[in-house]
């Protein structure tokens, strides 16, 4: 791991770093407590792919929006959805950022830019597009990013989305993280090429693939094409390989993958090698790491805490909120 | 329809619906067109003609046939405060576009709390009556009306399209605007004046004491002229236009029942499980102790439409249809 | 149901989905599966658990995320002669696919002039009631019912899924069928000698005088607890379980509202425009002046399916409901 | 024009030529009826677009399958549907292949392996899909082909649908006939790559361009394709560089094209190439030209008389083949 081309101040890469934890912690607390039950229907987290969704939009401003999938806990947070609105959502209770009524496959919160959690797999793609539009339309220079899988690049939405932003020539960065799996299916199983990126030649745009456990490397490729869309440059289609440490969603334990796999991929856990670095260039000493670590502990407890003593939302909510 | 003065002109449906994107455009510049061949050529059917020289290529956009794009990209752009109007250039393509209306669209601001106005209109041109076959012709407005969270409406007549529409983009909210093909060339007395016709609301086209008859979109044509031809055999029919499917104005039409005791309801549609339905059902609930005779359905039949310009006459509803369906109503034979 | 002797084995809904497609399986090469997950996995659901071992690759395939092509690939592969059996995950992802299913799989015999039995079976989850928000829940069945050309079937119980699904494999026609999650632990016998459910065929479950009560899938439980409790309090109803939606069978259905004179229908589906709404408006047709009351539909309210429990479980119908409702219809308060 | 790698008889050759004469003479003839109104409805001729259903489809047999759009009549006649029953179809009599139910978007006749014109574009790529994998669950070397146009390739039906035959490794072959246009819009406006075969290496097949006007180049390329196909080696996305001599539908004159444009392109005519090449190479002579071009006109004739004197379907016809 090194910081090249990339001039991050300390303080960023901490504030970087701390991000990673809070994701990673969080996550970690609702794997637990949709284990005992705590929490009704399904979750999906994504332990191990935080330098995806912090790479990415420690590049972001809070006028620039994302959408994400399903599993989007991650980027919610990133962008900035405070813990406890986003640890209520998950328990369906009236203070989290959509009252209780999305829970956690739609987590969203506009005022942050965060333009929603889209359960439909492709389905926030052009959505995405949508946003740059509207940024081109306003001649504004922001950017709009959507997230998704590698099991979302074989499906109809992912193809009209990225060609719609690119014949637009919109202010749109495709970013598909590639996991190594959809739901229960090795990638190599459903999907045509090896490389997701290598589909952005279909539509005459940019396609890199990027170590996607190497938050410096993330950020730095997200960095160039984050600019070129603000520049008028049109789409980027990045591609970040990097793995699902838990299984797909609620409790699934994800035994379809070959040990030796989980292993060499839990070596190269993101924020243990972001950690590393950090630690090796004299940026965080043991101290300063315990401090941010209880710290993120906290803002998870106490988040879990506001989600437990708040209400659940009140019969007036059924038919409120259909059109606004 | 209020008979008070006011300057009119005449205009067919197309037009119509023309000058309410006009107006709207030059009212509120973040009202935007997006859809296929709808820029340079001016729409399949016309409708959005000159308004590319009008008001240029960043609000009069052609697009890639995607209709799952345009809908999606829609959505995006409005939750970022524009409101876009998308064009579906026949309402069947909707299908190939149904995740994006029924599941983003509509639910969009009921699952995010009411966090934003989804002010996204997509007109569909919608119908059959031309011979365009199976997947251009069809009436998909149940679909729609099921879905909650989205408006829909099926205007009849040039006055109420371009005051349906220019309501329909300020409203805010996620409208499925339909359009019907056969009804573009249609003339009639438009206000000169902004007239601004209420979502919601039907509207009374012809009162009178024996029955009711419901139409929407082309079928209230259809239903007038039933109505002047029961006129003369002495059955005095009041005649609805449901102008909004939904949200259903039931107030109108089951006050119209209970006045009549009797109810036809005259949808293009295929029958079984139409919007046809819905209407019968609230008589049936709210007005069942009015009713003098069982409630009729003149509709599709249970069956795709058919290309051949024959079995096509045979399979739209028609006033004949509904003349013969009210007199056995009103006179048992 | 019939009460003669046979031999019976106590499964899940699950199980008895997974018994008929091997059953049909081993009976018929033609008969493969598709879908996501599907093969090495078994499925979500865990309902094709174990079918990859037995029939191998060829016969249960997994395919990319892609409905489209799923639905698309089942209907080319059934024109050529063969059975598929298309799983789609969530029946909310029908939207994805709702061209294919709706425009070419639905029309197509009748388009081409009846040239092909089309043999598509889709099979699709549905329902909610386990918070799985908007996008995850819905009972759309209206959609399919309202699409010309398409069989839907609703089992609600472990033998009807197995007898049901059976006949829809091999009828030769669309089948769109619908089982619901919250089912698929349910269990119940099965006759072990091989049984052929008719599809367009509702069934008794319980009869009575008093009133009508209509359910399809999860709802027949539900109409049958209120029922029970209606019992305790002297009002007999009548349970009808509808089995399939499409083709209806208006004859028991209308037959036991002509019985009763009342009629509630309780549907997971949101109310408007659902079929709920068809079959109240076929009573407010056929059946008008047998009515001693208005016609009831115990329906999803107009919004989309909140995550939160607390609000999924006002949304829901309940037997709570349906007493309400039905002591209201009896004894007027 | 050569016959290069090609080895047809003269005989072969001569029929190919008949056959899009056929077509030419048959799309004529519906769109001078269309104009006097005598055809209900819409219709899409292909004029100029002769080469590449008869390049194709003479390499399929009759146990192969096509599928193909509302702009089908020429595939539909080079698959083998009899004219007769084509024409009655346009005219919606009870003698068309479909019963006068389908009409000109929907020509389909599963005798011959015409699949269906499909009227919403992409929807037939997914279904040549689905035969093709009938094929290979039956072990039979038969191939499928999917015929549409280059705006098509903008829509999900058909990322889909190649990437499904792609990862299944389907016996399809995917023809892309670019006219330039779709619609009334050019190519270039609404998509994002020059040329649509660049969009094969998105699924990791080949993707061929091949001049869409030489019936004999179309012939060659397309028996490459599907003998790999037959052989078990997954798809080809074929791109068919050709033009529309006439507007999009109906009567419109397509006058947003430049006349320069319309000028090369018809100089370029499919069949006038074809004939020069048949006549300098001594294989066609005028008389026998002649003999072939009025039994054409004949069969084409004879189709209309037949459509003419045909009666509408009955009564009994609007609510039957509802399943079948
Ligand atoms: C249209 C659609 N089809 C299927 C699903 C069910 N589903 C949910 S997640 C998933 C796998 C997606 O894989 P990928 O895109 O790689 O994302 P990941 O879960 O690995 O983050 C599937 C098939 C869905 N939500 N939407
Ligand atoms: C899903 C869908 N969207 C739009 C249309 C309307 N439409 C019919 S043909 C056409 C243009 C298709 O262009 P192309 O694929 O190049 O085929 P061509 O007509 O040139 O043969 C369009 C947009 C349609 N039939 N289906
Ligand atoms: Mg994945
Ligand atoms: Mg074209």
């Amino acid at each position: 791991m090194k910081q090249q081309g990339v001039s991050l101040s300390n303080k960023e890469l901490l504030s970087m770093f701390e991000k990673m934890l809070l994701i990673r912690i969080f996550e970690d607390k609702i794997h637990a407590l949709f284990a005992q039950k705590l929490i009704p229907g399904t979750t999906h987290v994504c332990q191990g792919q935080e330098a995806v969704s912090v790479g990415v939009i420690s590049n972001l401003s809070k006028e620039d929006v994302i959408t994400c999938t399903y599993r989007g806990h991650g980027h919610s947070l990133a962008k900035g959805i405070e813990p406890k609105k986003v640890m209520a959502e998950i328990f369906g209770k009236s203070t989290g950022c959509c009252k209780g009524k999305g829970g956690s496959m739609h987590i969203t919160d506009l005022s942050v830019g965060a333009l929603g959690s889209f359960a439909i797999v492709g389905a926030g793609i052009p959505v995405a597009a949508g946003a740059g539009l509207s940024f081109k339309y306003r001649h504004l220079n922001h950017a709009a990013v959507a997230f998704f899988g590698d099991g979302a690049s074989n499906i109809g939405a992912f193809h009209e989305g990225v060609n719609f932003a690119s014949v637009l020539k919109l202010p749109v960065v495709f970013v598909c993280e590639n996991n190594l799996y959809g739901e229960y299916s090795p990638l190599m199983k459903t999907t045509s090429v090896p490389n997701i990126a290598d589909r952005a030649s279909a539509y005459g745009i940019n396609g890199i693939v990027v170590d996607g456990n190497d938050v410096l490397e993330v950020y730095r490729v997200s960095k160039g094409a984050i600019d070129d869309a603000r520049a008028g440059k049109g789409p980027t289609l990045i591609e970040c390989k990097t793995y699902r440490q838990k299984g797909h969603s609620r409790t699934d334990p994800g035994k379809y993958r070959p040990d030796s796999e989980v292993r060499e991929w839990m070596e190269r856990d993101p924020i243990r090698l972001f950690g590393d670095y950090l630690r090796s260039n004299g940026i965080m000493d043991r101290s300063s790491e315990e401090a941010m670590s209880s710290r993120v502990n906290q803002v998870v407890e106490e988040a879990y805490q506001f989600a437990l003593d708040s209400p659940y939302p009140s019969e007036n909510e059924l038919e409120s909120n259909v059109y606004n | 329809m209020s008979s008070k003065v006011m300057s009119t002109i005449n205009i067919n449906y197309r037009s119509a619906i023309r000058f309410a994107l006009r107006e709207e455009m030059k009212r509120d510049d973040r009202v935007f067109l997006l859809g296929e061949d709808i820029a340079d050529a001016g729409g399949v059917f016309k409708v959005t003609e000159g308004l590319l020289s009008e008001f240029g290529p960043s609000r009069v956009i052609d697009t890639p046939i995607s209709e799952t794009a345009i809908v999606g990209a829609a959505l995006g752009s409005a939750l970022m405060g524009l409101t876009p109007i998308a064009e579906i250039m026949f309402s069947d393509f909707t299908a190939v576009a149904m995740d994006q209306i029924a599941n983003q669209v509509a639910k969009y601001s009921y699952m995010s709390g009411g966090q934003a106005h989804v002010g996204v209109v997509i007109r569909a041109v919608s119908g059959g009556g031309i011979s365009f076959s199976a997947q251009h012709s069809q009436s998909l407005e149940a679909w729609f009306a099921h879905t909650p969270g989205l408006i829909s409406i099926m205007p009849s007549n040039p006055r109420d399209a371009k005051g349906l529409l220019k309501s329909a983009i300020r409203c805010g909210r996620p409208v499925m605007f339909f359009e019907h093909k056969a009804l573009y060339p249609m003339e009639g007395l438009v206000p000169e004046s902004e007239e601004l016709i209420p979502i919601g609301k039907s509207e009374i086209r012809k009162e009178g004491e024996d029955l009711t008859l419901v139409g929407a979109s082309s079928t209230v044509a259809t239903c007038l002229e039933a109505a002047s031809r029961l006129e003369s055999n002495g059955i005095h029919s009041e005649v609805i236009d449901l102008r909004t499917l939904s949200p259903l104005d039931s107030k109108t039409i089951l006050g119209s029942v209970e006045k009549t005791g009797r109810l036809i309801v005259v949808e293009e549609d295929v029958g079984f499980c139409g919007w046809g339905a819905e209407i019968a059902a609230q008589a049936a609930d709210k007005s069942l102790y009015y009713l003098k005779s069982p409630v009729k359905r003149v509709s599709a039949p249970y069956a795709p439409i058919p290309f051949s310009p024959a079995l096509e006459k045979m399979y739209m509803p028609s006033a004949e249809k509904v003349y013969a369906a009210a007199k056995l109503l009103v006179q048992g034979s």
